[in-house]
């Protein structure tokens, strides 16, 4: 058992150094693209109508459930501890804005959006279709994880955004049928804890997630080993790998924007 | 025009091995690929022929050992000097290789506009003459699942030969084709050879007698060593030899130990 | 938009609808033959034991996560004596198996959806059929059974690491006394908590296994469908997951209502 | 005795088989042969129950079996023992579980017979006792295929149906496979299908050979009938042949 966790942990580390060089070749692609005007307008706008449209649905849906969840649990615990839960709409806002939000639209992300990437890559690979692209001198990296990078970057911040609205919408709503808020009650007394600032931290992680999801799904596309084995592998370990990072990612990040 | 004397292509102590293999594939590989050579490269099948023939065109790197184009390094080649290598190179791969997101023209006009920026009326009479080459004039808008076994490999025929390379390597060109099919493959091959500039040609096979017609002579990649490419009166009159028993089919001789085989 | 809306939708509605039915065929397959005690032992440490270190990971994380976030709202109100048994409490009753469960559906889940895809696309599942054998219960059902039971332990393993990772958390940078942090998890910490933190944790091994063996046994065309059935399997899951772990916060709140008030426990 | 009766199956757009009729006698080794993509490896697929017709009937030892329920053709496909192209070998157990997984699931033979069993399988394909604790990765490819033969053999099928046995192999495991199916054939009293493209393989092997075209039986005989055969499609495949 040991050695399974000594093992997991090596290959964990072997990773970073791999995982810093594959970020900072997608820095210098994407300067050199920016510089030389030649960046994939037209392909990175395909790629992020195509992430983000297609995750949208699973996402506000995901998002609003979790928030109604959210309500009803505070009002539980509120009802518990302080006997009154006139303050349920600010906790479970701030709670949503700050922490699930963000996490549970960037680990939806990581499944569908990870995932799609890693496998496309992988059978991109074992049906030599990056050697093809390797031959005709046309960089892969370049060709197809820059435009996608940029999509999924823009497409975790701008649904984080939605979906809170969405979980803000569910929230209220569940709110007013469960607990005999009125709509307006529940928008004005929302906003007490929380305040603009939650709303960068938000971002910050939703950009965070953004970054971390493309690089470790076009990352395990690149190393898929051959045969249909490979692309099923490549798809787990960018689910894995990915959600882990998030929920990771999301603990530095709150360390950091929150306690100091 | 490069000097006559130094190889084209060339691989010296050239070893690979798979990460996590006990083994390596092959070890200690010398060749060398002369200008306007036509040369097969045989082997049973999972010898690792398409592993070197990467290897030779650097889309996997050497465990050991180098390759040399045209006498520098590929591991030393600065930026220019490797797009230069990448435009000599033309390759069809086993698995063809074809951009299976688009249609049968755009995988030739992408490759156009990426390297070449080439577009619109340009663009397209490239495509058609290089589809006009390969015998598949007017599929322009098929889509790549909706080609045949055939059509396809014709297809990755035309996207290697679109930047009319030095080098040409060819990966099982027949593989998995039905003998009729592969014969149009095998005629249209050959059609590109009797171009005016003889073009240097690497032809990766397990299918002796279909390659014989178009290579002048063969290389034999067996347990991990290459013996170097000999013609094929010689390579025919070995007698006793793995290459004798692979050339003959026959069951007695040391490649039937291989398969395990204990009658 | 509104059309891909409402066709992803109507799909996964569907798509559920197929996979309790082959949940249920699996489950029946299990109850008839049951399954060689080895084969299942096996396929537990390939899919558990090679788990343990991420479920603990994630979990001390998730819990250390939940305290900070819970601490700053307390500290505005003065009441941080409660933030042992508040953290423990959400976590223990949802945070902690949602989250964990995401993570184990990638992890368990999406490794077996991958693995029975490459047997269907290799043919392997084909070959045991041509055998004149049942591949459902030679090759699903044990991963199905030690997927369920594999999930449940190491989301149970989670919930434990969570608390402690709360405690750990509010002690080392919060500064709140570990001592009485643990001391308040049981005022609030009621035994309807615990049930539904385990409930849960049952509940969604069960969804992963059903979701992960459905999506890989149904793979088509060749290496390009494992990928797609991966990814489909990862986003079914976890939209399950988050029907079930609603539905179950009503119901076992509305049991504990019913048992408080009616029973008068 | 096996035998196909206006056998017809359309996928999408393509008629892949086209009122299909032929049948295959008692311990005769009959190849299938045709350009690759007319749907020769579909007519396997039918005939173990992986692919249900369209429309005509497909009779196994006299018992029609295209309406028949998944469980019911399990004992169809215990009579007919099929050999897929690419080895399908289960890549978690070595290559005795492989062979003996059969055997042991359908109880052929008690415990400690089963060893002797699994290791006489491995005899028959040629296979030294030594290979049975490897694992699939570790074997040549060739060796892969003799092995996912002994699974076959495993639960003493009456037919044996080869899916391409020898597509892109070279001319020695080309030979070996050949010989293989032909001394089986032989030894155990097997009736064999082979669907294949190798004419060579085909006129030096085979008891009698149909030639399909398009979904249907386009020509068929002996393989000195085959060599006179007037048909342009089988001169081709001749003509293909050195």
């Amino acid at each position: 058992m040991v050695t399974a966790i000594g093992a997991h942990t090596l290959r964990i580390l072997s990773h970073p150094v791999e995982i810093a060089y594959f970020f900072t070749q997608f820095l210098k692609l994407l300067a050199r693209q920016l510089g030389t005007g030649r960046f994939r307008f037209r392909q990175t706008v395909d790629q992020l109508y195509s992430v983000g449209v297609e995750s949208a649905g699973v996402i506000f849906f995901s998002i609003g459930v979790v928030s109604l969840i959210l309500v009803l649990e505070f009002s539980f615990h509120m009802k518990l501890v302080l006997h009154q839960d006139s303050l349920v709409p600010a906790f479970s806002t701030v709670l949503l804005i700050r922490e699930l939000g963000p996490v549970v639209t960037a680990l939806l992300l990581v499944s569908r959006v990870g995932a799609g990437l890693a496998a496309e890559i992988a059978t991109m690979k074992i049906t030599d279709q990056i050697d093809a692209l390797r031959l005709l001198s046309i960089e892969p990296f370049d060709y197809l994880v820059v435009p996608r990078w940029i999509a999924v970057w823009l497409a975790a911040v701008l649904l984080t955004i939605l979906s809170i609205g969405v979980a803000i919408l569910g929230g209220a709503t569940i709110a007013a049928i469960k607990l005999g808020y009125g709509f307006g009650e529940y928008f004005n007394s929302m906003f007490t804890f929380s305040h603009f600032s939650d709303l960068i931290g938000c971002i910050i992680k939703a950009s965070v997630f953004g970054n971390l999801l493309p690089l470790i799904a076009c990352y395990h596309g690149f190393k898929a080993k051959p045969g249909s084995e490979g692309v099923g592998m490549a798809a787990t370990s960018a689910v894995v790998e990915g959600s882990i990072v998030v929920i990771l990612a999301d603990f530095v990040v709150t360390y950091l924007f929150y306690t100091l | 025009m490069a000097d006559k004397s130094v190889p084209i292509l060339e691989a010296r102590k050239v070893a690979f091995r798979f990460e996590g293999a006990p083994r390596p594939l092959f070890s200690g590989i010398e060749y060398a690929l002369e200008q306007g050579d036509s040369v097969g490269m045989l082997g049973p099948t999972g010898a690792g022929k398409s592993v070197l023939l990467k290897v030779l065109a650097g889309l996997f790197m050497p465990t050991s050992g180098a390759v040399y184009f045209r006498g520098v390094s590929l591991k030393k080649m600065k930026r220019s000097q490797w797009k230069a290598f990448r435009r000599a190179l033309g390759m069809t791969f086993q698995k063809d290789g074809l951009f299976d997101s688009l249609s049968c023209g755009d995988n030739l006009k992408f490759p156009l506009f990426e390297v070449e920026g080439l577009s619109g009326k340009e663009a397209d009479s490239r495509v058609e003459a290089a589809l006009e080459s390969v015998d598949l004039r007017g599929q322009k808008d098929l889509r790549v699942y909706e080609m045949s076994g055939g059509m396809q490999k014709r297809l990755g025929l035309a996207r290697a030969l679109l930047f009319k390379p030095q080098v040409l390597l060819y990966d099982e060109p027949t593989a998995g084709l039905d003998p009729i099919t592969s014969r149009n493959i095998l005629e249209l091959l050959s059609r590109q050879q009797q171009g005016e500039i003889q073009p240097t040609v690497l032809m990766v096979s397990s299918q002796p007698h279909q390659i014989e017609s178009l290579t002048s002579g063969a290389a034999f990649l067996n347990d991990a060593k290459l013996d170097p490419p000999k013609s094929w009166a010689k390579a025919k009159a070995e007698k006793h030899t793995a290459l004798a028993q692979f050339l003959s089919g026959s069951l007695e001789g040391p490649l039937t130990a291989e398969l395990g085989d204990q009658p | 938009m509104m059309a891909v809306l409402r066709n992803s939708a109507w799909s996964t509605i569907g798509e559920l609808g197929k996979t309790t039915m082959f949940g249920c065929e699996v489950v029946g397959n299990l109850l008839r033959y049951g399954t060689p005690f080895r084969g299942l032992l096996l396929q537990m440490y390939v899919v558990g034991v090679r788990s343990i270190s991420t479920t603990v990971f994630t979990g001390f994380f998730v819990g250390a996560i939940m305290a900070i976030q819970i601490h700053l709202q307390l500290r505005d109100f003065g009441a941080q004596a409660f933030l042992g048994g508040l953290s423990a409490s959400v976590t223990l009753r949802n945070v902690g198996p949602l989250l964990i469960a995401f993570i184990l559906s990638g992890k368990v889940g999406a490794y077996t959806t991958a693995e029975l895809g490459t047997m269907q696309v290799t043919d392997q599942i084909s070959a045991i059929r041509c055998l004149g054998m049942d591949p459902i219960r030679y090759l699903v059902a044990p991963r199905f059974l030690a997927v369920v039971v594999s999930s449940f332990l190491l989301l149970v393993i989670g919930l434990m690491t969570a608390i402690g990772g709360g405690a750990l958390i509010a002690a080392l940078d919060l500064g709140v006394n570990t001592l009485n942090y643990v001391q308040n998890i049981p005022t609030i910490v009621t035994g309807w908590s615990i049930l539904t933190g385990v409930a849960k944790s049952f509940v969604f091994g069960v969804i992963i296994a059903a979701v992960s063996c459905y999506r890989g046994y149904t793979t088509r065309n060749g290496a390009s469908g494992v990928g797609e059935n991966v990814k489909s399997a990862s986003v079914q899951t976890l939209v399950t997951i988050i029907i079930a772990d609603f539905a179950l916060s009503n119901w076992i709140g509305g049991l504990m209502d019913f048992c408080t008030e009616v029973l008068g426990w | 005795m096996i035998e196909f009766k206006k056998v017809s199956k359309r996928f999408g757009q393509k008629q892949v088989l086209n009122e299909l009729s032929f049948h295959v006698q008692r311990g005769e080794i009959l190849f299938l042969l045709g350009r690759s993509g007319v749907g020769k490896s579909v007519t396997l697929r039918h005939l173990v129950g992986l692919v249900r017709p369209d429309s005509g009937e497909i009779f196994v030892d006299g018992r029609e079996i295209t309406h028949l329920s998944e469980s019911e053709f399990l004992e169809v496909r215990r009579k007919c023992g099929m050999v897929f192209q690419f080895p399908a070998l289960l890549d978690s157990l070595n290559v005795y579980e492989n062979v003996a997984f059969g055997v042991r699931a359908l109880k052929i033979r008690p415990g400690n017979e089963e060893r002797d069993w699994v290791l006489e399988k491995l005899r028959l394909v040629h296979l030294p006792p030594s290979v049975a604790d490897l694992m699939p990765a570790q074997l040549s490819f060739g060796m892969q295929k003799k092995v996912s033969l002994a699974r076959t053999l495993a639960i003493h099928p009456a037919y044996l149906l080869f899916d391409e046995p020898t597509t892109s192999l070279d001319p020695v495991a080309t030979r070996v496979i050949h010989e293989l199916i032909h001394s089986l054939s032989r030894q155990l009293h097997v009736t064999s299908l082979v669907i294949s493209h190798d004419m060579d393989g085909a006129l030096e092997y085979a008891d009698r050979i149909l030639v399909i075209d398009k979904g249907q039986i386009v020509a068929g005989g002996t393989p000195a009938q085959m060599r006179q055969e007037k048909h342009p499609l089988v001169r081709d495949f001749l003509g293909g042949s050195a």
